[in-house]
């Protein structure tokens, strides 16, 4: 599975993309595999409230399922406009 | 319908123009451009402004087919620079046509509403000494509620 | 504040690009521009806008002042033709500018809604068999309740 | 004073502006002047509430004095935009 990081999300992580190996089945628990990975998962993850998540380029939540999707993506609130 | 996702500038005037092209139907156009502002304290030196390719389009023709399906439509144009702007550089416009102005003026409201807090863009503000992502505004996802 | 009552067409595009030009306080441009619509027959040949020269200079310019004076805005720019158009033509544009979308388009709506009700024009639709005055319609009238 | 008529008021009473010599108060007695000259102002001031004043090119009403006033304007409602 590829998983997406953007903007601080990004930063914070230190890589725009990797590829995880994992038998998480929602969003949740993929972010709980994370945060036990490393500190700056840990920090980066710190607030679900000020993240947000796509699921194959679709907007979706974390208690979201990821059965079928091969690409995730963490990010703050957009900005554009 | 255009969607445009692009790191170069666009000309205002010539999509405006473009747009309104030959149109006898749609008796009313409007175009929302939005423009890089300076900070208050003036030293803005670049906007950094980061998106998500693939599913940038995706939501923008998402947010674009909305419209057309909730108002009475012509045309819808969307523009979304990404990259490096400096201030007073523009860095997107939407533009709507419609029979009548109430639906052009709803409709590009609608669109700039959700292209804020729905499309995967990320601005960042650098100045000579810092560099900080803008914080997403709670206005602009109550906006949302109007609709 | 650039207000203009012409015959002569204008453009669009150069106009926008005009009043957008070198300003980086506004972050948010709007135009809206109007254009004669084809009759749902399809015969229109010509739209006739007679105008009360002296009044509607004034009438425009009180309606922009007092935009500016409602709402946040950088310039304003309303043109209104007057005279023979034909099918496609664009009779009027308005443009403002403001640091923040919210008022730059409701800044934009309301010039429109007075300028359609409260500028001193009349349009008449000029057919094939008929020459009729355009009846003021009760929605627009209402419209100014909003403000 | 300088009496103007737009759009089809002027086209009812035929020429676009006349001289007016008048000891009308109200715009309402000017009108009740006008109206007992000749059909075609009886006509055009048949029914006031599809008509529109302007005093020295501003929106006024029918009740509204002339004293002072040089410039009075009949039109129907504003069609603009």
């Amino acid at each position: 599975m590829d998983i997406l990081y953007f903007a601080w999300v990004r930063e914070r992580i230190g890589l725009p993309k990797e590829k995880v190996e994992t038998s998480a089945e929602t969003v949740s628990q993929l972010v709980d595999e994370l945060r036990a990975r490393e500190e700056r998962y840990e920090v980066a993850f710190s607030d679900l409230s000020a993240l947000r998540v796509a699921l194959d380029q679709e907007l979706s939540d974390f208690d979201a399922s990821l059965a079928g999707v091969r690409e995730v993506a963490f990010f703050p609130p957009m900005t554009g406009g | 319908m255009k969607i445009s996702v692009q790191k170069e500038p666009f000309d205002l005037g010539a999509e405006a123009n473009a747009f309104a092209a030959g149109d006898t139907s749609n008796g009313a156009i409007v175009t929302f451009t939005g423009v890089v502002r300076d900070l208050v304290q003036g030293d803005l030196d670049m906007m950094e402004i980061e998106h998500y390719p693939g599913m940038t389009e995706k939501a923008l023709t998402k947010i674009a087919n909305e419209a057309q399906e909730r108002w009475s439509l012509g045309d819808v144009l969307v523009i979304h620079r990404h990259g490096r702007l400096a201030p007073g550089d523009q860095i997107m416009m939407v533009a709507t046509a419609a029979p009548h102005r109430k639906d052009a003026f709803e409709a590009a409201e609608y669109l700039m509403d959700y292209l804020k807090s729905r499309a995967p863009f990320w601005k960042k503000e650098i100045t000579g000494e810092s560099a900080d992502w803008v914080a997403a505004k709670d206005e602009d996802e109550d906006a949302l509620t109007r609709w």
